[in-house]
């Protein structure tokens, strides 16, 4: 993706859970953002500002209650789920605030689910993972049950799981609220470099080390479901 | 009422994908009601999460119904000894000519399902879904059959008078039964073979002339040839097929090509004639939903498809047909 | 097929990761399908056993029937029946039952011509005097005797009559013979006390196996009194007889079946929070509803498919290695002499097929709607935690 | 990625198993088809049985297919059965055989 594109475009979008039931929740009211290619773009706020859900809409993981989104100029506003996912696959890697991982699950098999689905074959699977895993410094770790590895060793395969798929676009959930503060600049290292090979990070967090840290470029501001303002650096 | 383990099997069988398409039909009507694509609505949501559960239970339906298609066969291949006169599965048909009902709707629910299912991915394909409705629609059509079904069987099974046990005049009074099947073997060979060869020919150049040409009638044509395909290999079968493959020229049973003593040469009979008109029926069914813009595309490229897999099934029936024909010791 | 192979590859580790439950899960269904497949091995070897032993059955019986009920046929009977056209010949047999107060058992009593030679299912030889018997295994075995001791029966004035004991059939013939005191012919007679000129009933054959029916037919018009039982109806017994048993036994077993499907339902809807959040990240790194349902689909399939065969197989030890010792007692019913079965290993896949389809499909059918629940799952969920 | 490969062995091996099963029989049915069928076929001949020794309590479970129509209501026509084979082997039907035909 070329770099100062516009990546994905978001409209005066609103999401509301539940509506018309007594536990009605507005997450986002009337939210425009645009996003370009190779940006770093950080989601700064309170929990419960709406960040979460803004990620969920961005990475196509739900859609909004009104309001238009694009991704790669198409309006995947309205697109059954099928399609989303689809998108899903093709554009976005996730990072979980929980890393997320199937316990009980070797490493690479963590690291390969997202290939699962497709007509990927056996051993350019192997050759993806060997390969991601090998960038991170946990390849010789492949084997090993992801319960029994580190905090900081199990955010790794998380990345390289999001990874796999080759994506576009990374989206980072409160990365680094389980890791102390070596580990997290560690993270955002790897997330620096792979926004110097070319791919755009979104992350949300509320932590100041990762939106003082220099890579970061746009920092939003969010509460209330709102866009309160956003900060160039 | 035979209490036989086969026809347990049948009943409980069709029973719960009687009820398990009754409830997809549920959901469907509900879905023909309230679809609104344009809707990101909690209730346009929780809708198409529903067509997955509707397409799956027809999916499994589906499957169910080719198997218990063959389990039928099998079943009233292994209860014809209990009918006086009848030789082989088409005496215990015709000893109550509600089986013949039932085994037709298994055929028309085999082919109405898996031209749902063509029709389903057709309409995953679009993003807009501009099939919704109409395939809910014909689902319900799908839940009747299966329904009638379920009733032929019931009563084809719980109507036969088997000469159970030694009934002192049972077995002095009955007769063996007639039925339509006698009619068809009835039909002389010779020109069968004609208008059989005659057909697949015909049906091969339609599809030839389909793959150049983007005629709509050309299209019409090859669903209606299929069908009557369908019709004359069923009647070659039983009128000089079985003949040829049993060495035998009064034996019509279309049935008996099933069994180890045939070389199991009914399967690859049965499955290339059901693909050929399968196939067959597929682009001229698909013809007028080209007009929805989303659609036409994706239909012109499985049509492509579609036709070639038609004529080598075609090709390959044939095969299968004649190699008796020509190979076998039996000289009509 | 590869995405196939992977999917099933994840649905292998994710049952896995459940050991328990699955296994518990593969444990009960294999029970119950071997329980199914016992059922129906044992009745379908029975069957064939016997319409493949009584093809050599009379062609027709002929029984007196006089008031609804069994009677002795009187003797010139035959002399009318031999004269029926394509009629071959016309023996009367003669056999009744007698119960032994000693043993508590009913034994059938059949009296033989005593020419008869060269059976080579009998250890000794056949009654050929008068004071001599030969019996079953099941009538040596439960009273303790054998070839050279003698054996007391009470015939109808109440006297105890001592026989000889000559010959006893061996064990493989015991399905057809276990219950039998073959008598001579004369001591039958005098032993039950039939009246002169009459017999138990009489064993026609006829020349030609088409014509079967017709004779049945005209002995009918010519003595209506009498019911004439064709070979062919007796094998048909047999096949109703088992058809029905096996239905029977499948009908009340389908409960355990109903119950284990309840249960697989159970555990399917019982989604723990754990497997509901590996869902929820699945869907999230890109994995389709529909691809959920194939995984579904496949965990179903392995733990079907397994416990199928498994069940199927120990079924197969049970019935033909070790004699059905498990549901002998079902079928035996308040049997005193009960055959030793050495079941022939009569099986063909349609059996096999009826047995997937009776289990297979009601599991997949009960877990259908639980793995669609499961697999709706909506991704966002595990961003929230 | 080797469980599928397991569950694809271990499958396959309960086939193999299943097959072995299936060809043991097969070749124990000519077996013995061959060795025991003859005699008993003999026995049957010679003696003229018409019916197997399974049960033995009642006429009409030893004999099934030589007990008359009435057997199984002895006592009266709906008396309930006693005995546990006699639940399990179908009483006669006797619809038809009570229905009167008049013929020529």
């Amino acid at each position: 993706m070329a770099e100062g594109k516009l990546l994905i475009h978001i409209e005066d979008v609103t999401k509301i859970y539940n509506p018309g039931k007594p536990d009605e929740i507005r997450a986002l009211s009337g939210a425009s953002l645009n996003i370009g290619g190779g940006e770093v773009i950080v989601l700064k706020g309170p929990s419960g500002s709406g960040k979460t859900t803004m990620l969920s809409l961005i990475g196509c993981m739900s859609r909004p209650t009104s309001g238009k989104i694009v991704v790669e100029g198409r309006d995947v506003a309205k697109l059954p789920e099928h399609f989303l996912t689809n998108i899903r696959r093709k554009t976005f890697g996730f990072i979980f605030q929980q890393f997320n991982l199937i316990r009980n699950v070797s490493v690479i098999e963590n690291v390969l689910l997202p290939l699962y689905p497709l007509k990927t074959g056996l051993s350019e699977m192997r050759e993806r993972g060997e390969k991601v895993l090998g960038d991170l410094g946990i390849r010789e770790k492949w084997h090993l049950k992801v319960n029994r590895l580190s905090g900081g060793e199990q955010q790794r395969v998380a990345i390289a799981r999001a990874l796999i798929n080759e994506p576009d676009v990374i989206i980072a959930d409160e990365p680094t609220a389980h890791l102390d503060r070596q580990l997290s600049l560690d993270l955002l290292k790897i997330l620096e470099d792979l926004n110097r090979e070319g791919k755009t990070v979104v992350i949300a967090t509320h932590d100041p080390i990762v939106y003082d840290h220099p890579f970061v470029k746009r920092i939003v501001e969010m509460r209330d479901g709102r866009i309160q303002g956003v900060t160039v650096k | 009422m035979i209490l036989h383990p086969g026809i347990l099997a049948l009943i409980a069988g069709s029973f719960i994908v009687f009820i398990m398409m009754l409830y997809a039909s549920i959901l469907g009507i509900r879905i023909i009601t309230r679809w609104d694509i344009r809707s990101s609505s909690e209730e346009q949501l929780t809708l198409e999460k529903k067509t997955y559960l509707v397409s799956s239970i027809i999916k499994y339906a589906l499957g169910f119904e080719i198997i218990s298609g063959l389990l039928y066969i099998y079943t009233v291949d292994d209860i014809y000894r209990l009918f006086v006169g009848a030789m082989c599965s088409t005496g215990s048909l015709n000893a109550n000519p509600v089986g013949w009902y039932a085994l037709y709707t298994k055929i028309i629910i085999f082919f109405a399902s898996s031209i749902w299912i063509a029709l389903n991915n057709i309409d995953l394909k679009a993003e807009d879904y501009p099939l919704a409705k109409p395939k809910y629609i014909a689902m319900i059509f799908i839940t009747l059959l299966v329904g009638l079904d379920l009733y032929f069987l019931v009563s084809y099974f719980s109507g036969l008078r088997p000469e159970i046990i030694t009934s002192c005049c049972g077995s002095l009074f009955s007769e063996s039964g007639t039925g339509m099947a006698a009619d068809l073997a009835a039909l002389p060979p010779k020109p069968m073979i004609r208008l059989f060869y005659i057909t697949a020919l015909f049906f091969i150049g339609t599809a030839l002339l389909c793959l150049k040409y983007k005629s709509g009638f050309l299209r019409y044509a090859i669903t209606f040839l299929a069908v009557f395909s369908f019709l004359v290999s069923m009647a070659s079968i039983i009128s000089f097929i079985s003949l040829y493959i049993y060495e035998m020229p009064s034996h019509h049973c279309p049935f008996d090509v099933f069994q180890k003593n045939y070389h199991f040469i009914g399967y690859p009979l049965y499955i290339s004639l059901f693909c050929w008109v399968f196939f067959g029926l597929l682009p001229g069914i698909f013809q007028p939903l080209k007009r929805i813009s989303s659609l036409t595309e994706e239909i012109e490229r499985s049509e492509k498809k579609w036709l070639s897999l038609g004529i080598v099934f075609t090709v390959v029936f044939v095969c299968i047909a004649s190699w008796p024909v020509i190979f076998g010791n039996l000289g009509l | 097929m590869i995405r196939h192979l992977k999917i099933l590859e994840y649905a292998l580790s994710s049952l896995v990761r459940r050991k328990f439950k699955n296994l518990s899960i593969i444990v009960v269904y294999t029970l119950t399908i071997s329980v199914l497949a016992s059922i129906l091995f044992l009745t379908h070897s029975l069957k064939l056993e016997a319409s493949n032993i009584l093809l050599e059955a009379p062609d027709v019986i002929v029984q007196k029937i006089s008031a609804g009920r069994h009677d002795l046929i009187p003797a010139e009977y035959i002399t009318k029946i031999r004269d029926i056209p394509g009629v071959g010949t016309a023996k009367p047999r003669y056999w009744g039952y007698y119960y032994d107060a000693l043993t508590h058992s009913n034994y059938t009593l059949l009296g033989s011509d005593s020419n008869l030679t060269g059976l080579s299912l009998l250890k000794g030889s056949m009654p050929s005097d008068s004071g001599q018997c030969a019996i079953g295994k099941g009538v040596s075995d439960v009273r303790l005797t054998g070839i050279g001791r003698e054996m007391i029966l009470v015939d109808s004035k109440n006297t105890g009559v001592v026989f000889t004991i000559v010959g006893v059939f061996s064990s493989e013939s015991s399905l057809l013979t276990n219950d039998l005191v073959i008598l001579e012919k004369e001591d039958l007679i005098k032993f039950f006390g039939l009246k002169a000129g009459s017999a138990t009933d009489i064993a026609v054959k006829v020349h030609n196996e088409n014509e079967v029916q017709t004779v049945a037919g005209k002995i009918k018009q010519l003595l209506p009194d009498t019911r004439p039982i064709t070979k062919s109806e007796i094998i048909r017994t047999y096949d109703t007889v088992f058809n029905w048993r096996s239905g029977m036994m499948l009908t009340i077993f389908s409960s355990a079946l109903i119950a284990f499907c309840i249960l697989a339902w159970d555990k399917a809807t019982g989604i723990s929070a754990e497997e509901k959040q590996e869902i929820g990240i699945l869907k999230a790194i890109g994995w389709d509803t529909g691809d959920i349902l194939v995984l579904k689909f496949w965990e179903g399939i392995v733990v079907s498919l397994t416990s199928f065969l498994l069940g199927i197989i120990a079924a197969f030890i049970h019935v033909f290695f070790l004699g059905a010792t498990i549901l002998a007692p079902v079928i035996k019913g308040w049997s005193v002499l009960f055959p030793d079965f050495r079941f022939v290993p009569y099986i063909d896949l349609y059996q096999i097929f009826v047995m997937g389809f009776l289990t297979i499909a009601p599991y997949i059918a009960s877990t259908v709607i639980p793995s669609w629940k499961a697999s709706v799952t909506d991704p966002e969920n595990v961003m929230r935690g | 990625m080797i469980k599928h490969r397991f569950f694809i062995g271990v499958t396959l091996l309960e086939v193999i198993i299943l097959s072995i099963f299936f060809f043991y029989s097969l070749a124990s049915v000519q077996t013995r088809s061959r060795d025991e069928m003859p005699a008993k076929r003999q026995l049957v001949k010679l003696l003229e049985l018409t019916d197997l020794a399974i049960w033995t309590e009642a006429r009409y479970t030893r004999h099934p297919s030589q007990a008359d129509l009435f057997t199984p209501f002895q006592e009266f026509p709906s008396s309930l059965e006693h005995f546990p084979a006699g639940s399990i082997i179908a009483p006669l039907k006797s619809a038809e055989s009570t229905t009167m035909i008049f013929g020529r």
